[in-house]
């Protein structure tokens, strides 16, 4: 660790354990931090807040060392320090929970967790006692995972809680959460804010970042808002209203992301499902009409996901009886579904939504393309940019470099073109699945409008999400899933405590309540 | 920063890995011309043995032989039939496939004598050729072995050790060892080589352009028939324009001939230490619209049938393919007891020239046939060689 | 920077180094000064590019095909045998060879795309299949020549041709190879969505892409162009049991020359063609100089190296 | 990806290679007891089937190690002829240049690699063309050079090849050595355990503090190594180097067919050296089934290559996601 320059200085607020001053970043000449500062004390939870694009991860990046800041200085314990390799960030105690989970689906779950630390002697691992650690290091997060299971058959959710103890692992002095809790349920997100709230009694500093509102007051301390990669200000726990919060972060108040739900009654019925079942659901009955935002919720392992791809094709219904458009249609590819009708919005972006180094234009043609004669000219999209703009438009982004590989622009604008796409095909049925994960408030409130807009145009929407206060503030009707089927259907409007009462206790306890 | 440093490490491994490579094609160049003393004695000696008389009948050169020595084989006399094995080097040639044909044409003459005729192809690996003889050998299912080896010096040790526990018998390349109970060969390479050389320096006027065309270096075969040619060149004071590897790739070879006849315009004989070239070499002078120089080629019929009808100056040095009956021979006379030429079975050479070219020429046979067979009064001919009756 | 520099950037550099070498081999011999003799080196680069180009199909979409030069040496040997010097089998013998190839693409494209083997590990299983095949078919040495009428479009020159004065049968099927080539990449919705399979086939998938159809098309596409390339060297060299040995990774080669990534997702036809020219005309310029037989490939290897560093530095400026 | 259905811990990661190395060994067992070649099933028959398996089974090693870590080489197959040339010219014949042979070709093993490790680490270089490239100018500088480094090993040096201990080949112990040694450090050493982690995903392996570059550099470097020794065992084997005894053996995509029969997978993370020598052992197993049973050549090469595929879709057809 030679590179680290260590020179001692004099502080001006000596109890932070962490500052970060004056951090600029360019990257190809666009400046995409600007003179960020903030600091974290220890045993302090520091929200950082701020809408896609503002800096949030490039600072982290920078303080993680996964690259170099251009300007500004690090100072951890009252040493300046400036970090090239992560390694070095580890060595120096700060542990990153990165928001995309960056586990090793082949290896063991402590293999894992001790991954570039294993407890070795002479080069030879100590696995009985790697084992024993990960063990512990699990139970201490209130988890019973094996620490012999292959973490690519875990559960999202377990694997999260894997990644926090990898992140344990490191004794971090300051440790940071990247949103953490965007694959969790509201149950496993509360294991997680107690294990936050132990860390900070023994006095570690943790650095928190997520979209979700409602965390960021329920457990931090205070709170900086990141705009446009300037750092516009730092506000007490008792300051951070979320009125105040919006306001830094998107420049403007926002009263109500969602938009009125539907005026006129459903229409006919698009999707119907009768016994549906596979490997992953059984007894499946779901009616869907046109106009209607239908939500679904549940836990992780509800089988909500599975219930998506099953209509989608992706993982089809083996049994039941699944009339679309008054055509039936078991056992079908994606491919199939797609022409009759129906869209499907990734949950993951990036590995099943876009290609990132093809154009904007391409990935937005993508599915006009596929549903057209494949040695028919490209989708005329191609040579008619008024359809593009009409599009983007619609979708209120910019098509300033339709060119431009997709993979440069932000998440926001990442989802708006996979929107985009869907909107092309004009589909029938629309299903949904985390359709604002990881987005900014502003790209959140353009996607809830345009869902709606799509319903109100005669479309059925059929929206998953672990996101509660979406599931609530957007569906026409509420399902709630739980180990496979379909537990309950909610009106509009109900309790986040009723969703959360079936999702929990199952099928058994549902029936019983009926 | 770091970037470009990388960059320029890179670019520098690369600019140190082709200074090597030019380094080494000049230290080559120095070392070509050493054991020439050697050289000549087998040059000499492949010269003698090409105008002798070989004995043996004289319709049948795979019985004949230019060594008289006999080596006695009583020891390994066996009642029949026999079980022989063959570990070949592999058939991944022509000249092989004709070759492994005869051989089993050869074994239905002797139905009676043989009991089964076991056979492994090494796909030419050395190693597996070693695998296969020992696995020939262990199996204890052998009563003679022949071995067609893919590497004389690889292969050695592996026959030293089949020799102890049965008769052996080498053919094509052989073994730097005396133990197999004969090595059934040709003259060689030299003798090869200095008949089409000769050839040129003959016909060809004064002041004359050749180009030497050849296979691949490092291959001993093609490395004494170009050593030869050389020899014979060097001693006329003709200087070649150009010494070509085609790979003895078709396409490969025309596109080096037409490219030379772009560079130097005119060529007055092309030499070729493999015959599957020349009608790629006569080709390349058509298209550019040229007369036919001498072509030097070997008995493979495309070659032969293009010289007889196009009738430009040719001449075919051989590699005889009928040494592929003369090993089942010798394998089965051994077990017979019957003495056999050895330790080397040196069989004759046939020069192939305008004058007996009639004798060896035949449109009826595929064009990668070799017309030194042996084969025409085998049984299955000439279908058996993919000919028209 | 400026505006000019900038679109000069996106020029492919692989046309760059192809004009290079063609002044080279220019200025080396008086031969390829002339129309005639240009096309002379376009007809006998033919083969390497419509093979590029083929292979371009294949890598763009994230695979490989090395089977194609086991698959050349296939049609040569079927030409022989079916034909049997015989010009009235000609036009069956073309049939079949596209037949053949077109069941070759087919198995390569089914193994890949439903039996899921990565498709480096199932072409290499062809690659030995196919050749066997045509070992057997032919007992290791194809009996017959090529009849003329076959060779006709490897070899043959039109002679007397206004402006250019010969004009070779290759160049012909050189570039109506390419139109068709560029065409499917180009013109049509499936090769721009090829471009998103090799990018993300499973984003591709769920946006209703046949993916798997398509990258067997691919195949098909390949091992069509392989067939063509086999008809034309057959024609140029005539009939040999090993004319296709290596031509696979050439095409490769030329491919990544021109800008092809492998794994997919990024590449041109122009890229493919003017890698191919550039192999080919590197091969031809090293052959002027004198350069070495051996020391060719070594050349090659260079080349080749340079070329993906230097897509690789592009790349990475995304 | 990992919807091959691949059993994991403890011993059930041996049931693949172990379903090989059985199904293989009851083929070859019944084709020697129905061609009544029992003696194949003899002490000298298995040991002359495991010798089949030494050459390949080392660079196989080695090639592991570099598809494991996400990269492949298909130098090794020069890289052996460079090898085997230069230890019998540096040898040439005397007993006292044994090891200085020995060490001139693990040197350039040591060199080839980390030209391959830092094309592919550092410049970024598709391992593919990186490799193939490198392979090509040792093709193209041997061929060249040939004459210059002709020679031979002494006889003393043959024993490697052909000496045995207590009826065990050296050979055969070469190669369990080496076997051994490359599954230690993969099962039970960090720097194993962070190899599978380059390999898995750069990226997390990177932001886990290792030094990722390192790691494909030295798998590299390991590879080039083992097909140098692969070359002096072939030099010790053949009694001198050839230049083309590495292509002609196509030890290339021979040791990658094995790796990927053996379970590794192609774009590394998952796999290790038990697979891959199940998969020589198959290998060996065809080349000896088919003298046995005296099949064509040319139809052998058929059934190889529908082998290759046989075996590798066997199962990667219940494989879900798109493979390229």
């Amino acid at each position: 660790m030679s590179s680290m320059g260590a020179i001692s200085i004099w502080t001006t607020e000596p109890e932070a354990l962490l500052t970060m001053r004056d951090i600029s970043k360019s990257f190809l000449g666009v400046r995409v931090l600007s003179h960020i500062g903030f600091d974290c004390r220890a045993g302090e939870v520091h929200a950082l807040c701020g809408e896609n694009g503002a800096g949030k991860s490039t600072l982290m990046k920078i303080l993680s060392g996964a690259f170099p800041a251009d300007e500004g200085t690090i100072v951890l314990d009252g040493t300046v320090r400036r970090f090239t390799h992560p390694s070095q960030a580890r060595a120096a105690g700060i542990g990153i929970i990165h928001q995309e989970l960056s586990l090793l689906p082949h290896r063991s779950v402590a293999e894992n967790i001790y991954l570039g630390r294993e407890p070795s002697r002479g080069g030879v691992v100590d696995r009985a006692r790697m084992g024993r650690d990960a063990r512990r290091a699990l139970s201490r997060l209130g988890s019973t995972i094996e620490p012999q299971a292959q973490t690519g058959d875990l559960t999202i959710a377990e694997q999260q809680v894997v990644e926090i103890a990898k992140a344990l692992a490191v004794d971090a002095r300051v440790l940071v959460f990247d949103e953490p809790t965007a694959p969790l349920d509201v149950v496993e997100s509360g294991k997680l804010f107690r294990v936050i709230a132990e860390l900070r009694a023994t006095g570690v500093a943790i650095i928190y970042i997520s979209h979700r509102m409602r965390e960021v007051f329920e457990i931090a301390d205070r709170v900086t808002v990141l705009k446009d990669g300037r750092g516009m200000a730092t506000l007490t726990a008792a300051q951070a209203t979320p009125d105040a919060v919006i306001r830094l972060m998107v420049g403007r108040p926002i009263s109500d992301l969602f938009p009125p739900r539907a005026t006129r009654p459903p229409g006919a019925v698009v999707l119907q499902i009768q016994d549906g079942a596979n490997g992953h659901l059984a007894g499946i009955n779901l009616t869907l009409r046109a106009g209607e935002i239908m939500g679904v919720a549940g836990l992780e392992g509800s089988g909500k996901m599975e219930l998506a791809r099953a209509i989608f094709g992706d993982e089809p219904f083996t049994s039941g009886e699944i009339t679309l458009l008054s055509g039936a249609a078991a056992a079908w590819s994606p491919r199939e579904a797609v022409r009759r009708g129906v869209a499907f919005l990734p949950d993951d972006r990036k590995s099943e939504g876009l290609g990132l180094r093809q154009s904007l234009r391409d990935n937005a043609l993508v599915v006009r393309r596929s549903l057209s004669r494949a040695l028919a000219l490209p989708s005329r999209g191609n040579r008619a940019p008024a359809i593009f703009d009409a599009l983007f438009r619609k979708v209120e982004m910019r098509a300033a470099d339709v060119d431009a590989p997709v993979g440069r622009l932000s998440g926001g604008n990442q989802q708006k073109v996979i929107v985009a796409r869907w909107l092309a095909a004009e589909p029938r049925l629309w299903i949904v699945a985390e359709p604002t994960r990881g987005i900014d408030v502003g790209a959140k409130a353009a996607i809830y409008g345009l869902l709606r807009d799509y319903a109100e145009s005669g479309g059925a929407v059929l929206m998953i999400s672990s996101d509660l206060t979406e599931i609530i503030g957007e569906s026409d009707r509420i399902a709630v899933m739980a180990g496979g089927r379909i537990v309950v259907e909610l009106p509009p409007g109900a309790s986040e405590e009723a969703i959360m009462a079936h999702a929990v206790h199952g099928p058994q306890v549902a029936e019983a309540l009926a | 920063m770091a970037e470009s440093k990388t960059w320029r490490l890179g670019l520098g491994t690369i600019a140190v890995a082709a200074l090597a490579c030019a380094g080494l094609h000049a230290a080559r160049a120095q070392t070509a011309a050493t054991n020439s003393a050697a050289v000549d004695k087998e040059f000499a000696y492949e010269q003698t043995l090409m105008s002798a008389k070989p004995i043996g009948p004289a319709d049948k050169p795979w019985e004949q032989s230019l060594s008289t020595n006999m080596v006695d084989t009583a020891k390994y006399k066996k009642a029949p039939p026999y079980r022989v094995c063959f570990s070949n080097a592999s058939i991944s040639n022509p000249w092989r496939v004709v070759g492994w044909k005869v051989m089993q044409a050869e074994a239905d003459l002797h139905k009676s004598e043989i009991a089964s005729l076991s056979y492994a192809d090494a796909q030419d690996k050395d190693d597996k050729q070693i695998s296969d003889i020992r696995a020939f050998v262990t199996g204890g299912k052998c009563d003679v072995l022949i071995v067609s080896p893919h590497t004389s010096d690889a292969l050695t040790p592996v026959v030293e050790e089949a020799c102890k526990s049965l008769p052996v018998i080498t053919f094509d390349r052989n073994v730097r060892t005396d133990c197999p109970v004969t090595a059934v060969r040709t003259i060689g390479g030299y003798a090869y080589g200095m008949a089409g050389a000769n050839f040129i320096v003959e016909n060809m006027p004064k002041g004359g352009k050749v180009l030497m065309l050849r296979t691949a270096p490092g291959i001993d075969v093609f490395e004494t028939r170009s050593d030869a040619a050389a020899k014979v060149f060097k001693a006329a004071g003709i200087k070649p324009i150009g010494v070509e590897f085609t790979g003895a790739d078709n396409a490969k070879t025309k596109a080096v001939v037409s490219d030379y006849l772009s560079r130097v315009g005119k060529i007055d004989a092309v030499w070729v230490d493999f015959g599957a070239m020349s009608v790629a070499v006569a080709e390349a002078f058509e298209d550019a619209g040229q007369d036919y120089p001498i072509i030097t080629g070997e008995d493979q019929e495309d070659y032969l049938q293009k010289w007889n009808q196009e009738g430009f100056k040719g001449i075919a040095p051989t590699y005889p393919a009928y040494q592929w009956r003369t090993a089942l021979i010798a394998a089965l006379d051994v077990l017979q007891g019957k003495p056999v030429y050895g330790p080397d079975w040196i069989l004759p050479q046939p020069l192939i020239t305008s004058a007996n070219l009639a004798q060896y020429v035949d449109p009826k046979m595929p064009p990668l046939h070799y017309a030194t067979c042996g084969c025409e009064t085998l049984p299955g001919y000439p279908e058996r060689w993919g000919g028209k009756k | 920077m400026t505006r000019g520099l900038a679109s000069l950037r996106r020029i492919n550099p692989t046309i760059l180094v192809f004009v290079v070498l063609l002044a080279a081999i220019c200025w080396m011999s008086p031969l390829y000064r002339t129309p005639a003799g240009l096309l002379s080196l376009l007809q006998r680069a033919a083969p390497v590019v419509i093979l590029s180009c083929g292979q371009s199909f294949v890598l763009i979409a994230g695979g490989f095909d090395l089977a194609s030069g086991s698959l050349i040496t296939l049609v040569v040997v079927a030409c022989a045998l079916i034909t049997g010097g015989d010009a009235g089998w000609t036009w069956v013998a073309l049939l079949a060879s596209y037949g053949i190839g077109a069941a070759v693409g087919v198995v390569n494209g089914v193994i890949v795309a439903r039996g899921k083997v990565p498709s480096i590990i199932a072409t290499l299983g062809t690659l030995l299949s196919v050749k066997g095949i045509a070992m057997m078919w032919s007992g290791g040495a194809p009996g017959g020549y090529l009849p003329a009428n076959l060779r006709f479009f490897g070899r043959y020159v039109w002679r007397h041709v206004p402006l250019v004065g010969r004009f070779p049968v290759a160049v012909v099927v050189l570039i109506i190879s390419i139109a068709i080539m560029a065409w499917l990449m180009h013109g049509t919705n499936f090769g721009r969505l090829l471009l998103m399979i090799g990018d993300n086939p499973r984003a591709a998938e769920l946006a209703g892409a046949p993916v798997r159809r398509f990258r067997m098309l691919t195949f098909v596409i390949s091992a069509l162009a392989s067939v063509t390339a086999g008809i034309l060297l057959g024609g140029f060299s005539g009939v040999s049991v090993d004319v296709g040995t290596g031509y696979e990774l050439q095409a490769i080669s030329a491919a990544v020359i021109g800008g092809v990534v492998l794994l997919g997702g990024q590449g041109s036809m122009l890229g493919a063609v003017f890698g191919g020219l550039t192999l080919y005309a590197l091969f031809t310029l090293l052959n002027l100089v004198g350069f070495p037989e051996p020391m060719r490939v070594a050349v090659q290897g260079i080349i080749l190296i340079a070329a993906a560093a230097l897509s690789a530095r592009r790349g990475r400026r995304i | 990806m990992s919807g091959a259905a691949i059993p994991r811990g403890g011993l059930a990661k041996f049931r693949l290679p172990l379903a090989l190395v059985i199904c293989a060994a009851v083929v070859y067992a019944a084709t020697a007891l129905g061609t009544a070649q029992g003696e194949q099933l003899s002490w000298s028959g298995v040991m002359g089937l495991l010798q089949r398996m030494v050459a390949l089974g080392i660079v196989a090693v080695g090639q592991t190690l570099v598809l494991l870590v996400g990269s492949i080489d298909l130098s090794v197959a020069n890289l052996i002829s460079v090898s085997a040339v230069i230890a019998s010219h540096v040898m040439n014949g005397n007993t006292d240049a044994i090891a200085l042979g020995v060490l001139a070709a693990i040197a350039i093993g040591i060199l080839v690699g980390a030209v391959n490790g830092v094309l592919v680490a550092k410049l970024k270089v598709s391992p593919l063309i990186a490799t193939l490239g490198v392979g090509l100018v040792l093709q193209g500088v041997l061929t060249t050079s040939y004459e210059t480094l002709a020679g031979s090993v002494p006889a003393s040096f043959r024993v490697l090849a052909y000496g045995r201990v207590a009826g065990l080949p050296l050979a055969i112990l070469l190669l369990i050595v080496v076997v051994a040694l490359a599954g230690f450090v993969l099962a039970r050493t960090a720097a194993g355990y962070r190899l599978y982690g380059v390999g898995g995903n750069v990226q997390t392996a990177r932001l886990a503090g290792i030094r990722t570059d390192r790691f494909i550099i030295g798998a590299h470097i390991a590879a080039s190594v083992t097909a140098a020794i692969s070359g002096l065992y072939l030099a010790s084997w053949l009694g001198a180097g050839t230049p083309w005894v590495g292509r002609d053996g196509g030890y290339d995509l021979d040791s990658i067919a094995v790796v990927v029969i053996g379970g590794t997978l192609l774009s590394g993370g998952r796999g290790g050296v038990a697979g891959t020598i199940a998969g020589v052992f198959v290998f060996a197993t065809i080349d000896a089934v088919f003298n046995m049973l005296q099949i064509d050549p040319f139809l052998g090469q058929v059934l190889r290559g529908v082998i290759v595929v046989g075996a590798v879709a066997s199962y990667t057809i219940r494989t879900k996601a798109h493979v390229a």
